[in-house]
């Protein structure tokens, strides 16, 4: 039995009244890569958190390299040689990748001397793991992938011998993400230790040694993960039998519901962000757009919920031309009167207001909607109970619709977008990474809803990074690089490589 | 010339305060720490030295304690909005009512002038300096000219205030693992928590600074500028700083010549006032005197544009999303 | 007996501040003692002479215009007070009102600004622009071309807000611009800012011109003379005539004449003011209390016939 | 210890015990002050209650403040719930004067109470909208930083104001900067007036009808802010814009709005001064109540129960304070100032300071 890195015992901690985490154990050996998964809100993050000192934990111990240690902040936890990678960027936008790098490690009063040797330093770390990163870049203009990058790098700066990621591949493409597992590769070689939190377990099982299942705030195993199979793990972690396969009938597709015709975008900058894009979505289809983040799928998306106005170019909904339609709202309402829902890609930034409680956020978007009113005002009743509806139909928890959306796992929340904007019974359903940074138990169940939806005869348009739902979801699969249509073919026979092949086009990193 | 002359130096001396306290803002605002408390902080600062130049009959000891004094109301606002996470918009208005009650109360106490300290005799308060040579070569044209008459003859704290302060300041928050520090904790302090900073420290130490230069502002007013404390003197100059602050969005030398912008068309207006203008014939003073605010408002519609604040400014830094 | 302060408060430094000299005055005299308020708002000026009333406090002097409609009101409510106000015309069978010729002072301290000033330019710097600034600059300029037509007078108002009562930084600025204009003689008309007028005067080597009280002892030597309003006499007056029940209701105006205004020579400017300057003043007051110069009121008709 | 989490004291606790340990932390240290200053602190306060609250009059006053401070504060809470900061209230309340004042002049003369009033009270909230949205304009469209333009505004209107009253709106040869009286169908009925009408007498006071529009207002916030879409489009602009955006609201039209809104309910303020109380138009009548408004509104939380009670507070202050300096010749209005800022000090900055201690004896008690 190689030696520990990392020896969590006992561990409990609760919010208030929320169980966060139910004394766990976990050992975690040295040079390892170490799995965690388990549904959102299990209590992954909040244990990292805690190793990484960020809470503290009610009870148990911590044992790093086999000595007990309290770490009361996240300074003595990088004394201790571990660096994380939080779920959430912890990175200052307005800063360079340097200035993001030292910060916290300056070394001497004035920068100077520090900004040199950490260029220098910076070089080195490069090479040894291939990370390049312009150290000079603004890191709020830098992509995901960047940032995530910078973040790792900040750790390894500071000597981390164990790096901890939360969800790190949630939000990259997959390229990202394998260039992510074959950089943990090289780091394990170096002797570190690697303790990864995903919801992905082909991840799970492509690159672990070990893996540990959490749920409801237990942990309720630990195993190598050489004795495991998926559809073991996903068992084991949602705690009853999953269905990894979308089971969905072949459907001839009803008319064309939306139709695109030589749609350009142009930035102030005069950047083209979409060019000459040419598509259409019929009823009772999904049409899937696959293509690494930042290809314009996110452009499009806005363009066709009225969120953008287009260069040039026509979009016809229902035979209706949108551009010649008189608006005296803004154009996302009228649209959404129309019939064409929009779930974004970033839930947290535009399909919810964090602060507002659950049944608010229930009319995000349909405010306007008269049959939540009373007179001229809200009829709270109508509210909460049709919130209480969303809960009931896509099981949100916890299941209560005076809480703060902010309080729920970012999975739940994702939940209650999508249930809102299906609750709208929309024709046209635009819908932008559905399922990021969600568990498998609730991938399922977002999935079938999706399907059920298709084939009530909607049409939906899917954008997603995660090549695996577009194949499983798309009746036809478009491919967007560099704001134009690579290239389409049809949902059933598409192959991961084909269409990686069509993506690589306009990788902009 | 010497019309021009005279504008420009009035504008140096009308802007020192301004600048100071600017300065001030600029740390805590910086920090992440919102700072409309800076009216009070120095009228306590000029209450504060006013009293001890009279009491010890020298300006110097008058800086330290309106420098104290400032500080201490800078950490009472650190005390509620950095350890006791209060809303740190009324932090700053009890700062201002405090300091306008607490100073003529102690003043009525201490000095029976209902309110006000007595004139400070002339030991006991800043001057103007003459600068070597500036008499000699006072009637050299320009060069002599813009030497005795505009850079010559300045207290002492102007010349602190433009040729320390400012390039001091400058370096700290751009040069220094302080500076980078406070931007850190301003803009993103979750970030700079897990990097291992602790965002209370930095924000408590941004504070002190800007007591600091606060109490410089108000010593200027009380124990220079008018060589006694009035209540209330103060008179707004806090918020015009403010307002200095955030035309500069939150950068030294652009806030420093937002100061020097209200200064500049202050003094303008000074003269203005009563002078026939052609065609127009005498405007009320009224309007002249609206001159400085109504170009400030101009210029920030027309070319300053949206000022983007340090992200986190306001926010009470709370570990929890 | 009792006073009543307006906003800008007991210690202005100018009327205010004397009505209270006035006051203790009289309570060293008499021994009587009185009582005084201070308020900081509109509404509480008839509460402050309500309150007043109500302690039986009588008379009860209001010091400043702003107190006329509150005055006004309550004299009605308790007929049997005997109410007085200062600066300003207040209706009531038990109202005395007490009206300074501001205009006199300012014109002999105006005579004396144009014959010190050697730019032939002299200044005028004003608290806020009400008609009562109005009528001090008005007068003051009617005095400075009485000896000299074509001089100039460079006038400044220090602020829109009663705040400009009490902002000496600004004052300090306002004389050093006005210096810088050539300007050599400043009358400050603008309570505690004044002290910042006097105060850049004497740092600059130039004259200035005190107000209300005599200011002459800040700075002997540069303070040329005040321009004293005996607000003070008027309050002691009052109080005595109503000991002596000699009180008389009805509107009183104090000018050259019945001392109630007067330029101010004592042994702080004596040195300043040559007999020559001395000689023509006292001359010119002789002709404004026995009318032969007019000195035009600006409250007249809100407007000053000299600029 | 952690400040600003979710705090574990039952609801009620926070809304109860916690301010009132914390208005007592304020007097606690009021009194030392007044201690070291040589009076004695609960003969102060009694007197200090009591002219607040204690005699009809003092009510009267009391709650003629409170109107004010009710205006002003719903106008900060209103732009606050936009995201914006309004310090212009000042300014716009002062400008609202001259809506008043015009309209007064225009047709005092012809038109009778019932009509007069209303369009009185519409000028009011007209001119004080307008001044707020110059900078809400100006914010909106050229992201002019909202603190600043409403600072500046509020210098603005002092010049404006001092010229058109001092020069064009002064009555006749009048020694004072002030307009002439309105005529007396402009004059909003006092309270005592209209008790009097239904046989209460209480002692005569500038507290008049405005004070019901105030509550009135209240209860109007409360509706439109949390019951109905405006409101609800209104707080979405103010706590998330790109959700806004997302859900299809015209966000520069609802931050115009709600500074228009802000505007005009400090115009509404000034309804108070003028048709209720001086009947004709001083210079800076409004001292300082559009400044208060700002503590007032963050004391209350921005909701209007919070805002009256605060308002409440404020209104005593300034009422009882004014007794107290009455009584106590040591004690001047200085003093009383220093009073409020203690009091915003603990009351509002620091709310949570006895949450901890709280919370810990509240564990103990299960
Ligand atoms: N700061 C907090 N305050 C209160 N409760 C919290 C906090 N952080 C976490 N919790 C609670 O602890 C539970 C576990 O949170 P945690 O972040 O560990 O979930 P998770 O496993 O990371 O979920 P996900 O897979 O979505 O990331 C959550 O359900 C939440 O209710
Ligand atoms: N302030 C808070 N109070 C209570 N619970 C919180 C708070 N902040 C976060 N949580 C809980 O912490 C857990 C983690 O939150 P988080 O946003 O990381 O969920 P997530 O699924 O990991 O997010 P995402 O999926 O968007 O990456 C969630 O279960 C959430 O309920
Ligand atoms: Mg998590
Ligand atoms: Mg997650």
């Amino acid at each position: 039995m190689t030696d520990l890195a990392i020896e969590l015992i006992g561990i409990c901690k609760s919010f208030g009244a929320v169980a966060a985490n139910r004394d766990i154990e976990m050992k975690v050996a040295k040079g390892s890569i170490h799995g965690i998964i388990g549904e959102n809100g299990a209590g992954k993050s909040t244990l990292m958190s805690i190793l990484y000192g960020y809470y503290q934990a009610d009870a148990g111990t911590i044992r790093v390299n086999g000595k007990d240690t309290h770490i009361r902040n996240s300074q003595e936890a990088i004394r201790l040689g571990i660096g994380m990678v939080h779920q959430h960027f912890m990175l200052v936008d307005t800063f360079t990748v340097l200035e993001n790098i030292i910060l916290g490690a300056e070394g001497g009063l004035v920068l100077k001397h520090g900004v040199k040797q950490a260029r220098a330093h910076l070089k080195e770390l490069n090479k040894e793991y291939g990370l390049e990163v312009d150290p000079d870049a603004v890191v709020g203009k830098l992509g995901v992938g960047l940032q995530q990058r910078v973040e790792i790098l900040k750790a390894l700066y500071r000597g981390a011998d164990v790096l901890i990621l939360d969800e790190p591949t949630a939000v990259l493409t997959p390229q990202e993400a394998d260039h992510l597992f074959r950089i943990l590769r090289t780091l394990k070689e170096q002797g570190k230790t690697v303790i990864l939190i995903t919801h992905k377990l082909r991840e799970v099982l492509d690159i672990t040694d070990n893996v540990s299942v959490m749920r409801g705030g237990q942990m309720v195993g630990n195993v190598r993960t050489c004795d495991v199979d998926r559809a073991g793990l996903a068992d084991l972690m949602v705690g009853r039998k999953v269905n990894l396969q979308v089971d969905k009938a072949q459907r001839e597709p009803g008319e064309v519901v939306l139709s695109v015709k030589d749609l350009n975008l142009v930035d102030r900058r005069n950047v083209k962000l979409l060019k000459d894009i040419n598509l259409q979505v019929r009823a009772g289809e999904i049409v899937g757009i696959a293509g690494v983040a930042g290809n314009g799928q996110s452009e499009l998306l806005e363009v066709l919920a009225g969120m953008q106005q287009p260069s040039t170019g026509e979009i016809f909904y229902k035979g209706q031309n949108l551009g010649t339609l008189k608006y005296r709202q803004p154009k996302a309402a009228v649209l959404r009167k129309l019939g064409i829902a929009h779930v974004p890609e970033d839930r947290s930034r535009e399909g919810l207001v964090k602060a507002f409680p659950n049944y608010e956020n229930a009319i995000l978007g349909y405010q306007c909607d008269r049959s939540v009113c009373k007179g001229p005002l809200y009829s709270r009743k109508a509210l909460v109970a049709r919130m209480n509806q969303l809960i009931k139909q896509f099981d949100i928890r916890p299941d209560n619709p005076m809480l703060r959306v902010g309080l729920l796992s970012g999975g739940n929340q994702q939940k209650v977008v999508l249930a809102r904007e299906i609750h709208a019974n929309p024709d046209l359903l635009l819908i932008g990474q559905p399922t990021r940074g969600v568990d498998i138990g609730a991938i399922e169940f977002i999935h079938r809803r999706l399907v059920e939806l298709r084939d009530a005869g909607k049409a939906i348009l899917l954008v997603s990074v995660e090549l695996e739902e577009i194949m499983s979801l798309s009746d036809r699969i478009l491919v967007m690089a560099g704001g134009q249509i690579t290239g389409e073919m049809a949902g059933k026979d598409a192959t991961a490589p084909a269409l990686g092949l069509l993506m690589g086009g306009g990788d902009k990193h | 010339m010497e019309q021009l002359i005279s504008l420009l130096d009035s504008t140096i001396r009308v802007s020192t305060p301004l600048v100071l306290a600017a300065l001030a803002g600029l740390f805590s605002e910086r920090s992440g720490v919102v700072d409309i408390g800076l009216e009070g902080k120095m009228l306590t600062a000029a209450f504060a030295s006013a009293a001890v130049a009279y009491a010890t009959g020298n300006p110097w000891l008058g800086l330290l304690a309106g420098m104290f004094a400032a500080t201490m109301l800078s950490m009472l606002h650190a005390l509620v909005s950095v350890t006791y996470n209060g809303n740190q918009l009324i932090s700053g208005m009890a700062v201002n009512t405090i300091a306008s009650g607490i100073t003529p109360v102690l003043g009525l106490a201490w000095f029976q002038q209902g309110g006000n300290s007595p004139q400070l005799d002339d030991v006991a308060r800043f001057h103007e300096i003459n600068l070597p040579f500036a008499d000699s070569i006072a009637n050299v044209p320009v060069i002599g000219q813009i030497y005795s008459g505009l850079l010559s003859g300045h207290c002492i704290l102007v010349y602190l205030a433009f040729l320390v302060v400012l390039p001091l300041v400058t370096w700290t928050v751009y040069c220094s693992r302080f500076g980078l520090r406070l931007r850190a904790v301003g803009e993103n302090p979750h970030a700079a928590d897990t990097a291992g900073i602790s965002v209370v420290r930095i924000r408590y130490l941004a504070l002190l600074c800007n007591g600091m230069l606060c109490g410089m502002a108000g010593t200027f007013l009380s124990v220079y500028q008018t060589g006694s404390f009035i209540k209330e003197m103060t008179a707004g100059k806090g918020f015009l700083a403010l307002a200095a602050l955030i035309f500069g969005k939150w950068r030294p030398t652009y806030a420093v010549m937002g100061c020097l912008l209200f200064a500049f068309a202050d003094a303008v207006q000074i003269r203005l006032e009563g002078v026939p203008l052609p065609f127009i014939g005498e405007i009320p003073s009224q309007f002249i005197q609206v001159i400085p605010y109504v170009l400030t408002v101009l210029l920030l519609a027309g070319f300053v544009g949206r000022a983007v604040a340090p992200k986190a400014i306001g926010i009470p830094f709370v570990k929890s999303r | 007996p009792a006073v009543v302060y307006d906003q800008a408060g007991k210690f202005d430094k100018s009327f205010n501040e004397a009505a209270y000299k006035g006051a203790e005055q009289f309570k060293k005299e008499t021994g009587v003692a009185y009582r005084d308020a201070q308020i900081s708002s509109d509404a509480q000026k008839e509460q402050v002479l309500r309150d007043m009333a109500r302690k039986n406090m009588d008379p009860i002097i209001a010091v400043g215009f702003s107190y006329t409609q509150a005055i006004e009101s309550v004299a009605k409510e308790f007929p049997k007070t005997r109410f007085v106000i200062i600066d300003s015309v207040a209706k009531g069978a038990n109202v005395k009102s007490i009206l300074f010729k501001e205009q006199e002072g300012s014109f002999l301290v105006g005579m004396a600004a144009a014959m010190k000033s050697k730019t032939n330019t002299v200044g005028f710097i004003g608290g806020m622009d009400v008609p009562l600034i109005r009528a001090f600059a008005c007068g003051y300029v009617q005095g400075v071309k009485f000896v000299n037509k074509n001089d100039k007078v460079i006038q400044n108002m220090t602020g829109t807000t009663p705040a400009a009562f009490n902002d000496p930084a600004r004052g300090t600025e306002l004389a050093k611009s006005q210096f810088d204009r050539g300007v050599d003689v400043v009358f400050a008309a603008a309570g505690g800012t004044g002290l910042g007028v006097l105060q850049s005067a004497k740092s600059a080597g130039k004259y200035s011109i005190g107000v209300d009280s005599n200011q002459n002892y800040l700075h002997p030597g540069s303070v040329l003379t005040s321009m004293v309003k005996r607000v003070d006499i008027a309050v002691h007056n009052t109080f005595m005539d109503a000991k002596n029940n000699t009180w008389k209701p009805g509107i009183q105006v104090l000018g050259l004449k019945e001392n109630g205004i007067d330029w101010a020579l004592d042994a702080n400017n004596r040195p300043l003011i040559t007999p020559d300057m001395e000689k023509h003043i006292k001359a010119a007051r002789a002709d404004i209390i026995s009318g032969k110069i007019k000195v035009v009121d600006y409250r007249a008709n809100n407007s000053c016939p000299v600029q | 210890m952690k400040f600003g989490q979710p705090s574990t004291l039952p609801r009620w606790a926070q809304l109860t015990i916690l301010p009132a340990l914390n208005l007592l932390a304020a007097l606690l240290v009021t009194g030392v002050v007044t201690w070291v200053i040589g009076e004695n602190p609960l003969e102060c306060l009694k007197i200090l209650v009591h002219g607040a609250l204690g005699y009809g009059e003092g009510i009267g006053y009391t709650l003629f403040y409170t109107t004010d401070f009710i205006f002003t504060g719903l106008a900060v809470a209103a732009a606050f719930h936009a995201g914006l900061f309004n310090i212009g209230g000042e300014g716009q309340a002062y400008l609202a004067g001259l809506g008043i004042t015009l309209t007064v002049f225009a047709f005092d003369k012809v038109l009778p109470f019932w009509i007069l009033m209303p369009l009185c009270m519409l000028a009011a909230m007209a001119f004080g909208a307008a001044w707020a949205y110059i900078p809400a304009w100006l914010q909106a469209r050229r992201g002019s930083h909202i603190v600043v333009t409403t600072i500046m505004f509020n210098f603005i209107s002092y010049s404006l104001m001092l010229y058109l009253i001092g020069h064009q709106l002064i009555e006749p040869g009048s020694q004072n900067p002030t307009t002439r009286e309105f005529g007396q169908n402009a004059w909003m009925p006092a309270m005592q007036n209209i008790l009097a009408g239904i046989g209460i007498s209480i002692p005569s006071t500038p507290l008049n009808g405005t004070f019901f529009l105030a509550l009135i207002a209240c209860v109007l916030f409360y509706l439109v802010v949390w019951h109905s879409r405006w409101g609800y489009e209104l707080r979405t602009v103010g706590t998330n814009e790109h959700a806004a955006r997302y859900a299809g609201m015209n966000v520069t039209k609802i931050i115009i709005l709600a500074m228009c809104a802000s505007g005009a309910l400090s115009g509404l303020a000034s309804v108070n001064e003028l048709l209720g109380s001086t009947h004709r138009m001083n210079v800076l009548f409004t001292n300082g109540i559009g400044f208060v408004g700002v503590a007032v509104a963050l004391m209350g939380r921005n909701h209007p129960v919070g805002i009256i009670l605060s308002a409440l507070l404020f209104g005593a202050l300034t009422q009882g304070g004014l007794d107290l300096s009455f009584a106590k010749p040591m004690i001047t209005r200085e003093m009383v100032l220093l009073i409020e800022g203690l009091v915003i000090l603990f009351c509002g900055g620091l709310e949570n300071l006895f949450e901890p201690i709280l919370a810990s004896f509240f564990k103990r008690g299960k």
